[in-house]
């Protein structure tokens, strides 16, 4: 378990890295290495660390910590077939973790980074619109049901291709330099994570490398079904350079514009779930 | 002994808590969501409120905003309240003390906001304590069609395949649970946002979130 | 049976339907006050189209989340408008002067008869009659605290049916004393806070 | 209750819910409320809960004065 | 000192739960509380040294 | 910024929705949505019959309209949802204080409520079967009144 | 279907519409207009004999108009 988990760590440190680097090739730029983010977060946790002195010290730790946590818990849920149910509840409190960041410095940055991601909380309903089709179909939300329902009924990205694009909403508005991502606009610095640096950067590093690893995983699992570990490997990096085109070509919007996307994003799912109910 | 319907999506039960007919559950999932709740209460506890930092005007300096001792003790008195009210709301195994527990959350919430002399932040924590408000009418309603239509409160009979809740129900149920925590309508939130002390502020989003949470299980479940 | 329930909830909903359309339509902060007010009435209206004894003790919950809903955000426009005082001097209408004293002990001691919470908010009806009329030294503190007790009291009855049933009778008595206190001591602070400011 | 009764006490507190709907002037309708009042509590008396008959009439007439003081306000 | 406990405790709980001695789920929640831990002491055991708490950065 | 009504339509939505003082409108407009859905649905609901705590209303009793059966100081029959979480179901229901047993053998119309008399059900739906919906009720007027005193008390 | 039933509905309705459009849209007129649907309440509860709901329906519609009130000397007429 534990090296699985480390495992996902380096994947996802690697997958930011690739990230970066075709969003620079695609720009016309020629960009990093793709093992550059490793040794960011290697660097990082060299440096020399310490609380900032306005800074409500419990919080601003645990933040750290419960990120971590949380986008463990995540991957053994992924790994272990859980429910559904539970990822997406961690999913939702990783806005909590994006709060905590900025609030907890007393930066004004952060604290800018954190109202956006107060303000960009309407992502989580195209996420639960996606649920509420995914039980509606199978009748589960055990990831093992679901991998079962695929395999005798085909893909659920064939069976219902809406619900896998609100899906893909989500998953690109938690990536880097993505077209939701107005928390970590340049505007605002690094946004939440303006005053994590050193030690508790490095392991935000190593948080949200998880956390990307885990979003990817659990698409192909979900959307696609049980298929070799090598060919979900492949499959999350072609996704990831899908997302890496989208975040390369799309200016980045404005805070309220986000919302308003997302939440047309749960109505267009709302629509289809309701016309999918009549027709069946 | 009456349990959980078996295929629950919350996964199967781990530990009951009777108080007569209000019967408290533990499943893999509010157990999740319980433990959350805990953690966070307890950084509210213990964690001191950060001094915001401002910048003037027109140069390199810069001031720090401090809370007042008998502000802090107010405000953290009102999260731990907060922080109690989503313990209950996230293992309530009844429909109307789910209901219960969530206005207690609202009028928390309410109450940190309150506490702040900004007139902006007042504006906003007026503006939601209104919705709060008529957040009780979907909200009790939804539970009152509930019991009116099955006869029954108890999450556990509901979830069953036996009893068929009627949908309107279930709409005005999230709709109360959207009002009260202010789920996604994150706008007033957003300015509540701006004021300083966050522990506090941040127990305003955990609660609400994990009223969210609990509230998509409970409608996904009946 | 069924044919009542449903006319009631159509009336029901179309009066929600009319009552949120009136919120909708308001701008202004003391309006929507109003409003919501009558929000908790439709609130109550649907629980009580349920027409079983649990219905009625659900009523009570209802009823009170609405009225501290009400308290907490009328304290909250006033701080946000900041009206700390009245505009005017206290009306001087005969009834105000003889009335007081014999209504305010009618409904105290009816509620005391009736204790429990019932009881209790009628008391305090009573309660907060007679300090707004006849004005009152500042006893926020002293009733503060003895309504703190009586919550506290009122807590340990309730425990005595959760752990210790048997004593059952000990339990009522205890608990309907204490919440009898506790809402009387609470509804008449509400009475005194009439005046300007606590000092 | 005999149905005549009924139908006159209903009669009264529906006269007396139209009226408090339609006056403008403050103190009309808070004799149009008490005339809902006197409508109302000959049903409470009726069904037997005499109690809850003294409480409503103590609470009412506590309530109009409430209101009265901010109706003085509008004279002035 | 933390670092070895919680390291420890991650690595145990891996191999426990390949050796069937514990259930998938208990070796799961032992590394997700271990492991937050083990990142965060890790880096600060090799960290340059403390310094004293700055105010934050404020604006180029 | 730019004024109102101009720009395209997701922007003039997003304008819309991130000024606060709309909050309530639109709260208010989506419930509007739900209950017209509510009232098309409204031939679809069913009242159930098999009620938890029904009400039986023994008009022949000296305590007629708050009269349920049972025996004083005994058991009576109600039916709970889980009658095994509460052993000693009934008891709270069916108990007359020395002040209302007098009340009741004196006269035919003064009744009951929560303590002072036989009460009924209520009380032990209150009290016993359902008490931490009590006690979450009375949580709730005690934050409340802590809001309104702490900013009532305030010194500006 | 009894009479109180039926009354407390007619009741509440023509309180419902009185208090959201009210003839002249003053405070003090709604704070009135809001004692009808009240009693309209009031008739429900009591045609379902829902008595100690009543009783406590009744005293807190009296605290809710004190504070109302409250809140209404305070801010003026309008």
């Amino acid at each position: 378990m534990i090296d699985f988990l480390l495992f996902a760590v380096f994947t996802g440190l690697l997958l930011h890295g690739i990230h970066r680097k075709a969003i620079a090739r695609i720009q016309g730029r020629p960009g990093p290495p793709i093992w550059q983010e490793i040794l960011h977060s290697l660097k990082f946790s060299f440096k020399e660390t310490w609380i900032p002195a306005t800074a409500s010290e419990v919080l601003f730790v645990a933040v750290v910590l419960v990120a971590l946590g949380i986008w463990s818990a995540a991957l053994f849920i992924l790994l272990l077939e859980g429910s559904i149910l539970m990822l997406f509840g961690i999913y939702m409190l990783h806005k909590i973790v994006e709060h905590g960041l900025g609030l907890s410095s007393g930066s004004p940055y952060g604290k800018f980074g954190a109202i956006r991601s107060v303000i960009s909380a309407a992502s989580e309903i195209p996420l639960f619109a996606t649920i509420g089709a995914i039980y509606f179909v199978t009748g589960s939300l055990q990831l093992s049901d679901i991998i079962a329902y695929q395999a005798a009924n085909g893909p659920l990205l064939l069976l219902m291709p809406p619900v896998a694009a609100a899906m893909y909403i989500v998953i690109l508005s938690k990536m880097h330099y993505s077209p939701f991502a107005i928390i970590e606009a340049k505007e605002i610095v690094s946004g939440n994570r303006t005053e994590h640096f050193g030690v508790w950067r490095a392991a935000l590093d190593v948080a949200f490398s998880l956390k990307t690893f885990v979003l990817l995983y659990a698409f192909v699992l979900i959307f696609i079904g049980g298929i070799p570990f090598a060919a979900v490997l492949v499959l999350m990096l072609l996704l990831l350079l899908s997302l890496s085109f989208v975040c390369a070509l799309c200016p980045m919007l404005s805070p309220y514009d986000t919302v308003t996307m997302q939440s047309l994003a749960t109505a267009l799912v709302a629509v289809y779930l309701v016309a999918v109910v009549v027709i069946a | 002994m009456n349990s959980l319907a078996v295929p629950a999506i919350g996964g199967a039960e781990l530990h009951v808590i009777e108080f007569g007919d209000i019967v408290n559950y533990f499943s893999p999932y509010t157990a999740m969501l319980f433990a959350f709740a805990v953690l966070f209460t307890v950084i509210a506890i213990v964690s001191r409120p950060e001094r915001q930092v401002d910048i003037a005007f027109g140069g390199d300096a810069y001031y720090t905003k401090d809370i007042q001792p008998e502000q802090l003790k107010f405000q953290r008195f009102m999260a731990i309240a907060c922080g109690l009210a989503t313990l209950g709301a996230v293992v309530s195994g009844d429909v109307f003390n789910f209901t219960l527990f969530t206005s207690m959350v609202g009028i928390t919430n309410i109450g940190i906001v309150a506490a702040y002399k900004n007139r902006h932040v007042l504006n906003a924590a007026f503006q939601y304590g209104i919705v709060a408000m008529i957040a009780t009418v979907p909200l009790f309603g939804g539970a009152a069609i509930i019991l009116a239509t099955t006869g029954t409160l108890s999450m556990w009979e509901l979830f069953g395949s036996a009893i068929a809740v009627p949908l309107i129900a279930k709409a005005f149920l999230v709709l109360g649970v959207m009002g009260e925590g202010m789920a996604p309508f994150y706008v007033a939130k957003a300015e509540i946002t701006r004021a300083p002390g966050a522990p506090y502020v941040l127990i305003i989003h955990v609660s609400s979130l994990l009223l969210f949470l609990r509230v998509v299980e409970i409608v996904l479940s009946m | 049976m069924d044919a009542v329930y449903i006319a009631g909830l159509g009336i029901a909903f179309l009066s929600v339907i009319v009552a949120f359309y009136a919120i909708l339509r308001e701008q202004d902060d003391l309006h929507r006050i109003l409003l919501t007010d009558l929000a908790e009435i439709l609130a109550l209206v649907l629980i009580a189209l349920v027409a079983t004894d649990l219905a009625e003790a659900l009523i009570l919950p209802g009823l009170v989340v609405g009225i501290s809903e009400l308290m907490a955000i009328s304290e909250v426009f006033l701080v946000k408008e900041s009206l700390s005082r009245p505009r005017y001097s206290p009306l001087s209408i005969e009834v105000m002067d003889s009335a007081p004293a014999i209504m305010s002990l009618a409904l105290v001691l009816y509620g005391i008869v009736l204790s429990g919470f019932s009881g209790g908010a009628l008391a305090g009806v009573g309660a907060i009659f007679y300090f707004m009329c006849r004005g009152h030294d500042e006893r926020f503190a002293v009733i503060e605290t003895a309504s703190g007790y009586a919550w506290a009291l009122w807590i340990f009855a309730f425990f005595i049916f959760m752990v210790l049933p048997e004593y059952w009778l000990f339990g009522v008595m205890t608990a309907g004393g204490a919440i009898l206190l506790k809402v009387t001591g609470k509804m008449s602070l509400v009475g005194t806070m009439r005046g300007g400011h606590n000092e | 209750m005999i149905d005549i009764f009924a139908a006159i006490f209903g009669a009264i507190a529906l006269i007396g819910a139209a009226g408090a709907a339609i006056e403008r002037d403050p103190f009309a309708k808070l004799i149009a409320v008490g005339v809902i009042a006197g409508g109302v509590v000959p049903f409470i008396a009726d069904r037997g809960y005499l109690d809850v008959a003294i409480a409503v009439a103590l609470v009412v007439p506590v309530t109009t004065i409430f209101i009265l003081l901010v109706c003085r306000r509008e004279e002035a | 000192m933390g670092t070895g406990v919680t390291g420890a405790i991650c690595i145990a709980a891996g191999a426990s739960a390949a050796l069937d001695m514990l259930p998938l789920w208990g070796a799961g929640l032992l590394i997700v509380v271990a492991f937050p831990f083990f990142v965060v002491l890790l880096g600060l055991w090799w960290n340059a040294s403390e310094g004293e708490g700055d105010i934050p950065f404020i604006g180029y | 910024m730019k004024p109102e009504g101009q720009g395209s339509i997701i922007s003039r939505i997003s304008r819309a929705l991130s000024n606060y003082d709309y909050l309530a409108g639109v709260y208010a407009l989506l419930v509007i949505i739900i209950t017209i859905i509510g009232i098309v649905s409204l031939p679809f609901l069913a009242y159930e019959d098999v009620q938890v705590y029904p009400k039986h209303i023994d008009r022949s009793s000296p305590l007629d309209p708050y009269d349920r059966g049972g025996t004083p100081f005994n058991t009576t029959a109600v039916h709970a949802q889980y009658p095994d979480n509460s052993p000693y179901l009934g008891y709270v229901t069916a108990y007359l204080t020395p002040l209302s047993q007098f009340m009741a053998d004196g006269s035919h119309h003064l009744g009951t409520t929560i303590v002072s008399h036989p009460g009924g059900i209520i009380d032990e739906i209150l009290y016993n079967t359902r008490g931490l919906d009590t006690v979450v009720e009375t949580s709730i007027l005690f934050v409340a009144f802590t809001i309104a005193a702490y900013l009532f008390r305030r010194k500006d | 279907m009894n009479a109180e039933f039926i009354l407390g509905l007619a009741v509440l309705a023509i309180g419902v519409l009185a208090v959201a459009f009210p003839r002249d849209r003053s405070y003090l007129t709604r704070l009135i207009n809001l004692e009808i649907p009240a009693f309209g309440l009031l008739l429900i509860m009591l045609s379902f004999d829902e008595m100690l709901a009543l009783l406590t329906f009744i005293a807190v519609t009296g605290i809710s108009t004190f504070v109302l009130v409250r809140i209404l000397e305070r801010r003026g007429p309008v």
